[in-house]
């Protein structure tokens, strides 16, 4: 300000401009330096003491050097560690205290040094002619860049991570065997320690599973969801409409979790009950439980979906219709439904997708035992529920049986994405023809 | 029943201007043919040959402002579309216009016939011709003016009067134009001589109509009536 | 009645009878289609239509025009019963179709919309072909009884709306892909396909552009011959130059109705006058 | 057929059955809409039915004597040593003296199970706030055992697990006021047990909160700037393209494979910690971005491109037109989209599953670092448990998750209304 004797005009930006550019000088090389430090160092030491440790313990295979560092880490940090304590590791956890100690204290000192540097910079360049405020704002759009590139970064991680895992699977198993094998028992490839060779990989069973399950789910939620939608977006007075939209979203917005427990301690136990009241046997994890309260769970999905593309629908078809002298019913049925029908089948498309991706209501509703059957009373399995299987509890991410989880992901992921992207393009394409 | 809103207050500004102009250029018609008929007057009344002249060449003014006032009207019609009162006052004033031109022409005309060299006009049982004439064209500028004063301030009792029905002063006009028709014919005066007489008289009564054609023109463009053609007392002929 | 007859003055003082109703002439003697009788009309608490009385003749064009929000259209569309659609709006008062009371709880709009066809503002042709336009209405009421006599039907209604031989050759084409003025056309050859007695139009030609707008107005001078039809419009050249009576509605309130060429060259209400000449009202 | 009178003949023909088939589907509609409202109310119903009991808890009132023989034989009030006492003990003395009948061992082991084994801790609680109390014999009220719990709030559905002299015992101290039902804190300030009648929800509830706190504190910046990049920078071209089909993909891939996404990734690749609350939180991070970012852009598209005109036309830059205008009339669509985020990740558990935050965890986490589990993720715990016990604090996790869920709901709604502007 000095510099142009307080004559703000004079400056190319706003004063407070200047200010940030200075701040962004100081903050983003320390900031940078601070993520840097923060992910590296960890490794750098371990590198470090794992290169001073004695020569009889360097060449291990990786997992019993894991296991090392571990103990190394305890040591140092004073937990108690597996097994006895050689001087050799004592010192090795000296050392690595050591190293932790510098890091912590070099670290406030290079970010000071660095901030330090960055005013000093900020201030010698700061001109009145400078164009401080574009710069700021160059900033401020790379972030947001990189903000918005985040959706991307996580699809390629959902890709390269679920895939890479999946090559890894199907390097042990056949893609053929995974694809086309009728049984599924992980458990069993484990037991016999035959890795891949019993063709217990097929993925069949789940796939018809899920889909015995999803049809159900579908098989309520589409008539009532699309009846609901109907009936809200013609027939009901806008005091019905205000009270029970938002009660139907409700079922929207309750966990899944929810409806899991609901399925499981609830309607299994009242089917089995009905099935066996009409002599019929009933599995307590029958297919028909679990897909039921799904199709609880899509009802305002559907619902909610299929009144926005009615509403859609312009209220002059209402009117030219209504002034024929159709009738409500006519109307809907012959002019509403077929002009929003590539909504209503992206909607039930979507529906379908998280029918398929659906996870807690199967977990706990649905059995584990892969069952390749077309009997809603049996019990099946589905794809999601193989994943939490074989993820939950302690992994081995050498063994078939944990990679399976990243393949049934891969199978997942896909079939989901297929959906989704017809479901989104069908929906597009008709939101464009009435806007 | 009826309604006439006075020209103005349009929700468009251009075409309140535009009324007004109008009104002002059939005015300026208006006056330019009383200019003339006083000329007439004043030339009847000095014998003054250079003046009648001047009413012979004065007409072409007159022709030019009608053509004028006929392309502003048809402007109008197109552009504005107009309907209602404003419909009838572009009508009227273009029936108005018409009737102001064809006032011209019988007021150059008397003019031509009452002062050619070659063929004077008799008078009538002593009457000098160019008297009466004289006092008869007075008579008329007067109903002229009212008329305009009527169309002016769109006064349609006045123009009732004026249209005939109860005009006095027309009714009285006619009756003076009558009675000198009458009187020539039975003169046994020079035929060339009567004919020029007749002739200028008929001018006259022509004017008349004209006037009583303009009131009822004003009486259309307030009230909506077309009261043309009906039986209009003793001054239809 | 003559001004000069009645030698009433015209600088304001007026007959008793318009300062609260109607002036012109809301009855007829001659044939009547549709009788309205002391209509008034609410949005909730709003009142949009006061007691309007009007007679609708027979194989007339009846034009409602006044400025928006006047409640020509919510009148128009009392007499098909489409202010049904409208939740909150209540209407109080008889319309007699044939002397039946449109209103009466015991009338079903079923039928009383396949008699008073209804065209719309915007052209809103179902996303269906042009084929299936116009069978709709037969269709939905069951007029025809083979495929043979609903393309008969089809023919006769589209040249009657003088599209079939713009359309004859593509009749398989989604109705949505005409033009402006077709689409429009489309929609009459839509009403007309059930053969209505009245056809209610909602300012049909407001969205289209003057060339479309000349071919409706011509159709809808030759449909008079078959049909009543009463129109709302924005435009007074339009109402001026297809119908033969023309009434003009302020603030909710029928302000006069006559014969158009009257209500265009002096009518009575100063009003209407202010209106129709573009003064403010 | 073109007479009219025939087409009016025709029509009333039809009517009455086009009238029937217009009121079946009116009746459909309602049909469905009550069905899907009355499976809402049944679920809550079962619900509330089998968790409002959680909240009450069963107690026995007995004449704990702190022999300070038994506690503190030197009375020195050393916190070392009253600890050690076996407060167990003393209450197996008190039960003996309070049915001084019983004698036989496998009598009075079945005495013992009336008693919850946490009552021992919370009698040491209480001698090492206020060792005062020592040699005095108060008259404590100490929680039953859980089996005990079920039979006194349900004693006609269950008591399988207690034998009849056990509920004769019950019966009697009932009888004399001596067994009553209490507000159960300790739901509130417990974490997870293997011991029913001990379990509480704190645990779970203090990871939910730590990870929420990562989710909102990564999400809401990240997600907001997204959002505005879209909708006001990006150029239109196959990359914005790209990004906007993709965040429309996300949103719908299933939670489960961002599960696996973050045990590939972040536990196996940067090696974080697993059951930290850090990782579910990136995990759901990841997961609601998409939803904020679409309710992000639907508010900045709702602000009306007249008020950047406004401002670009006096010659704010772009940056000053969005921070001084734009934003600030977004800000509550984006506060609601992410409070509606927020709300999906607090329900969230299939992903969490993946990244071991299923473990069985007793402590209370105390920062985002520590192994930890999610409300929901106990609630499946808890579901999956063998213990007629278990199946009350599930319903009752399962309302206190719902009531969160619902105030943040009531918020955003909150939010709308009060912000909501009509140009």
């Amino acid at each position: 300000m000095g510099m142009v004797s307080g004559d703000c005009r004079r400056l190319h930006s706003l004063p407070r401009y200047y200010g940030y550019y200075v701040a962004m000088l100081t903050a983003l090389p320390a900031i940078l330096l601070l993520a840097l430090w923060i992910s590296l160092d960890q490794s750098l030491i371990t590198h470090l003491v794992m290169a001073s440790l004695p020569q009889s313990m360097q060449p291990l295979p990786p997992s019993e050097q894991s296991l090392l560092i571990n103990d190394i880490r305890n040591l140092a940090t004073g937990n108690i560690t597996s097994g006895e304590i050689s001087p050799a590791l004592q010192a090795a956890a000296d050392h690595y205290r050591h190293l932790m100690h510098l890091s912590r204290l070099l670290l406030p000192t290079a970010l000071f040094l660095l901030a330090i540097g960055g005013i000093a910079l900020g201030l010698k360049v700061i001109h009145p002619d400078r164009r401080a405020r574009p710069a700021v704002e160059r900033v401020i759009r790379w972030g947001l860049i990189l903000s918005a590139s985040i959706a991307i970064l996580t699809t390629l991680g959902i890709v390269l991570s679920v895939l890479f895992e999946a090559l890894r699977f199907f390097q042990k198993v056949p893609l053929a065997d995974f694809l086309f094998g009728l049984e599924w028992s992980p458990q069993i490839a484990i037991r016999e320690d035959q890795v891949g060779a019993s063709g217990a990989f097929g993925v069949i069973p789940l796939f018809a599973g899920t889909l015995l399950i999803a049809t159900i789910a579908l098989s309520v939620a589409v008539p009532i969801g699309l009846l609901s939608a109907i009936y809200l977006a013609e027939f009901a007075t806008p005091r019905v409409r205000t009270w029970v939209k938002p009660l139907l979203e409700i079922l929207a917005g309750i966990p899944t979790v929810v409806y899991g427990f609901f399925a499981a301690l609830v309607v299994a136990p009242l089917v089995r009950a009905a099935g066996e009241s009409i002599g019929l046997e009933v599995s307590s994890e029958s297919a028909l439980a679990a897909g039921l309260v799904m199709g609880i769970m899509l009802i305002p999905f559907i619902s909610s979906l299929s009144d926005d593309v009615i509403n859609a629908v312009p209220g002059a078809m209402w009117d030219g219709s209504l002034a024929m002298g159709a009738t409500h019913a006519e109307t809907i049925f012959r002019v509403i439904v077929p002009a929003a029908l590539p909504g209503i089948v992206g909607g039930v498309l979507l529906a379908a997708s998280r029918a398929i991706g659906e996870t807690m209501i199967v977990v706990m509703a649905a059995g584990v035992g892969a069952n390749l059957t077309a009997n809603p009373l049996e019990s099946v399995t589905t794809i999601t529920v193989q994943i939490v299987t074989l993820l939950v509890g302690d992994q081995e991410f050498d063994s078939p049986k944990t990679l399976a989880a990243f393949a049934l992901g891969l199978v997942l992921f896909i079939a989901t994405l297929l959906l989704n992207v017809l479901a989104l393009y069908v929906v597009r394409r008709y939101r464009e023809a009435y806007d | 029943m009826t309604t006439f809103a006075r020209p103005g207050k349009h929700i468009l500004k251009r075409y309140d201007k535009d009324m007004r102009k109008l009104q002002k250029r059939v005015l300026k018609m208006g006056a330019m043919v009383a200019d003339q008929m006083q000329r007439l007057q004043d030339a009847l009344g000095q014998e003054d040959d250079e003046r009648a002249r001047q009413v012979i060449e004065g007409d072409r003014p007159i022709d030019l402002q009608e053509i004028k006032v006929d392309k502003f009207i048809i402007r109008l019609l197109a552009r504005r579309a107009p309907v209602g009162s404003d419909l009838r006052y572009i009508v009227a004033a273009s029936r108005i216009v018409t009737e102001l031109e064809r006032l011209g022409d019988e007021t150059a005309q008397m003019a031509a016939a009452l002062f050619q060299e070659e063929t004077p006009v008799a008078g009538c049982n002593g009457r000098p011709a160019h008297g009466e004439v004289r006092s008869l064209v007075e008579q008329l500028l007067e109903l002229f003016e009212q008329v305009m004063a009527a169309f002016e301030k769109y006064d349609y009792r006045s123009a009732l009067q004026l249209a005939g029905m109860d005009a006095s002063r027309g009714r009285e006009m006619d009756k003076r134009l009558k009675d000198l028709m009458e009187c020539v014919f039975g003169s046994g005066q020079q035929v060339s001589e009567a004919v020029n007489f007749i002739l200028v008289l008929r001018s006259l009564e022509r004017g008349l109509r004209h006037v009583q054609n303009i009131a009822e023109h004003v009486i259309y463009l307030v009230t909506g009536e077309d009261v043309r053609h009906r039986k209009k007392g003793p001054a239809s002929a | 009645m003559s001004v000069i007859d009645a030698g009433i003055r015209p600088d304001g003082a007026r007959d008793a009878r318009e300062t609260d109703a109607t002036v012109g002439k809301p009855f007829l003697e001659k044939k009547v289609t549709l009788r309205a009788r002391n209509v008034n009309v609410f949005y909730g608490e709003k009142q949009a239509l006061f007691d309007v009385s009007i007679d609708i003749g027979k194989h007339e064009v009846t034009a409602f025009i006044g400025p928006s929000g006047c409640g020509k259209s919510t009148f128009l569309r009392c007499f098909n019963r489409m202010n049904d659609t409208i939740d909150s709006c209540r209407v109080r008062g008889e319309i007699l179709l044939d002397d039946e009371d449109i209103h009466d709880p015991k009338m079903d709009v079923v039928p009383l919309r396949a008699r008073v066809g209804m065209v719309f503002q915007k052209p809103n042709p179902f996303p269906k072909s042009i084929y299936e336009n116009i069978a709709y209405g037969p269709r939905l009421h069951g007029l025809v009884s083979g495929k043979s006599e609903l393309d008969a039907l089809v023919e006769k209604s589209l040249s009657r709306a003088g599209l079939w031989n713009e359309v004859k050759e593509r009749l398989d084409e989604p109705g949505t892909g005409l033009s402006g003025g077709q689409q429009q056309r489309l929609c009459i050859a839509r009403a007309i396909a059930i053969n209505p007695e009245v056809i209610l139009m909602d300012e049909p030609c407001s969205a289209l552009d003057p060339i479309a707008t000349a071919r409706v107005e011509e159709l809808i001078d030759e449909l008079r011959r078959k049909y009543t039809i009463v129109m709302v419009t924005h435009s007074m050249q339009q109402a001026a130059r297809v119908s033969q009576r023309t009434a003009y509605f302020h603030l909710g309130r029928l302000i006069e109705v006559d014969k158009t060429d009257r209500i265009f060259t002096n009518p009575s209400h100063e009003l209407t006058e202010a209106y129709i000449t573009g003064r403010f009202g | 057929m073109t007479k009219r009178s025939d087409i009016r003949a025709a029509v009333e023909r039809g009517l009455s059955r086009r009238r029937r088939r217009d009121r079946l589907v009116r009746r459909l509609g309602l049909g469905a809409i009550l069905l899907g409202l009355g499976f809402l109310a049944f679920m809550f119903f079962s619900i509330i039915g089998m968790g409002y009991s959680a909240f009450w808890q069963t107690r026995i009132q007995l004449p704990v004597e702190l022999d300070p023989a038994a506690i503190d034989p030197e009375r020195t009030h050393d916190p070392a040593v009253l600890r050690n006492a076996d407060y167990a003990g003393l209450i197996k003395q008190a039960l003996r003296k309070r049915f001084p009948q019983i004698k036989k061992r496998k009598e009075k082991r079945k005495l013992y199970q009336l008693v919850s084994s946490g009552a021992a801790y919370a009698l040491q609680a209480m001698v090492l706030q206020n060792p005062a109390l020592i040699g005095s014999t108060p008259g404590l009220w100490l929680t039953a055992n859980d089996d005990v719990d079920v039979w006194f709030k349900h004693p006609e559905t269950s008591g399988k697990r207690l034998n009849d002299q056990q509920k004769a015992w019950l019966e009697e101290l009932h009888a004399k006021g001596e067994l009553k039902k209490f507000f159960n804190l300790d739901f509130f300030r417990n974490g997870d047990s293997r011991e029913p009648e001990q379990a509480g929800i704190l645990g779970a509830l203090m990871g939910s909160f730590y990870t929420i706190l990562v989710t909102l504190g990564l999400s809401l910046p990240l997600g907001i700037a997204a959002a505005v990049y879209l909708e006001e920078f990006a150029p239109k071209n196959r990359w914005t393209d790209f990004i906007e089909v993709n965040i429309n993909n996300l949103a719908a891939v299933p939670s489960i494979v961002f599960g696996l996404l973050g045990l590939a990734v972040f536990i196996n690749f940067f090696g974080l910690p697993r059951s930290a609350p850090l990782v579910g939180g990136l995990v759901l991070t990841l997961m609601t971005l998409p939803t904020i970012i679409i309710a992000s852009r639907a508010a900045l598209k709702s602000v009306p491109p007249s008020i950047r005109e406004a401002a670009l036309g006096v010659g704010a830059s772009r940056m000053q037109t969005l921070f001084h205008h734009v934003l600030p009339l977004a800000m509550p669509g984006m506060l609601t989209g992410t409070i509606i985020g927020m709300a999906q990740a607090l329900g969230e558990t299939a992903p969490l599953l993946m990244i071991g935050m299923v473990a069985f965890i007793v402590d209370v986490p105390r920062g985002i670092l520590d192994p930890a589990t999610v409300l929901p993720v106990q609630i499946h715990l808890w579901a999956d448990s063998p213990e007629r016990a278990f199946l009350e604090k599930t319903a009752a996790a399962i309302m206190v998750l719902l009531a969160f869920l619902v105030l943040m709901n009531l918020a955003a709604i909150w939010l709308r209304r009060k912000f909501e502007k009509r140009w």
